[in-house]
């Protein structure tokens, strides 16, 4: 799988879907940690900082971690 | 800021991204974030489903708003209006059970927002405006 | 959709996650979205700093559009216009050296679409109008 994904990323034909995707599960584990160290929730910038991202990104990202699965997300997954 | 767009269901999840981007710059919690999506949510899938009956020549609008205390959310569209807005209000009141609807989403964004106030007129549309407390000093608009 | 928000660099970032999760719709790669984020950054940055010159009360509106081929993107702002559009399109042309900015803006929008407009008039404004093929039977508005 990772020789394909690594395919499909020298291709230049990568879908934003599925960056976008890698980069919500960044911001899952980005949150866990930091939620363990502040004993809170942290913010959106204290993620995007950590990710060093903007705090638009974060939401962006977020957001497609929610939206259903492509085809071509399931054959990859 | 201003957004308008057409109302299919596809542009739900836009209009959180979008409202949802704008409200980060007040560095939120992403649990005040998750709130304000769901009340997007549910506001625009009202206008999309409800109020124009998912004819994509409607226009939803959104205007959000930030005076150094509250957030104001404004959703509106120009369709069919609700008959009777006490009513709608309730929990579990719906005029579409055959679409599984909960009934539930005015009392969703009554609950997340700190205000909410609901204007509708048959034949002309209807507006919600949603207020919460941002403690946080910056302006954005 | 339409889209319009204060003058201020800080939505800046917010124009272009706004715009790209509306194209995002369209399934589009990795690079036609940075290409996108990155023109919208360009026109908004350019109705921020030249047209409004970070005046807060100027609005930027952005439009976009898909028609089933091409994605169409206007940024339009009611700022001080452009004196001479011919030579303002020309790299590295630019009328705030000071400012550390390249002059390569529209150069660059140029570039990364398959069109570009733009029309502007002495107090009353610029228009950019931008469009690029994307190859996906949709449409968005
Ligand atoms: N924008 C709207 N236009 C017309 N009617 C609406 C609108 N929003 C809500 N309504 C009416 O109010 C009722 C209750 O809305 P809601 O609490 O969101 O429950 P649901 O959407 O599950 O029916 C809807 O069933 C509908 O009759
Ligand atoms: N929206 C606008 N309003 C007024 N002037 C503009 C606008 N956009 C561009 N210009 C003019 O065109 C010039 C070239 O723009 P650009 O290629 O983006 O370079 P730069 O922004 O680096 O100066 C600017 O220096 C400015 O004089
Ligand atoms: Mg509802
Ligand atoms: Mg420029």
């Amino acid at each position: 799988i990772g020789e394909i994904q690594r395919f499909i990323r020298d291709d230049g034909t990568v879908k934003v879907s599925r960056s976008l995707k890698e980069t919500a599960n960044k911001v899952r584990k980005a949150k866990d940690e930091i939620s363990k160290t502040l004993g809170r929730m942290p913010t959106v910038k204290e993620i995007a900082d950590k990710l060093e991202i903007s705090p638009e990104e974060v939401i962006f990202a977020q957001e497609a971690s929610r939206a259903p699965a492509s085809i071509h997300e399931t054959v990859f997954e | 800021m201003k957004l308008q767009f057409a109302a299919k269901s596809e542009n739900e999840s836009f209009a959180r991204v979008a409202v949802a981007s704008f409200i980060s710059q007040l560095d939120p919690t992403l649990e005040e974030i998750n709130d304000i999506k769901t009340v997007v949510s549910e506001a625009v899938t009202n206008s999309i489903i409800h109020g124009y009956e998912e004819d994509e020549k409607g226009i939803v609008t959104i205007y959000v708003s930030y005076d150094g205390e509250m957030v104001e959310l404004t959703i509106e569209d120009n369709g069919k209006g609700i008959e009777d807005v006490e009513s709608a209000l309730q929990p579990l009141y719906t005029t579409k059970p055959e679409l599984e609807r909960s009934g539930m989403g005015f009392t969703i964004m009554e609950n997340l927002m700190d205000d909410m106030e609901v204007e509708s007129k048959i034949g002309e549309g209807t507006k919600v405006v949603l207020r919460k407390r941002f403690a946080i000093n910056n302006t954005v608009n």
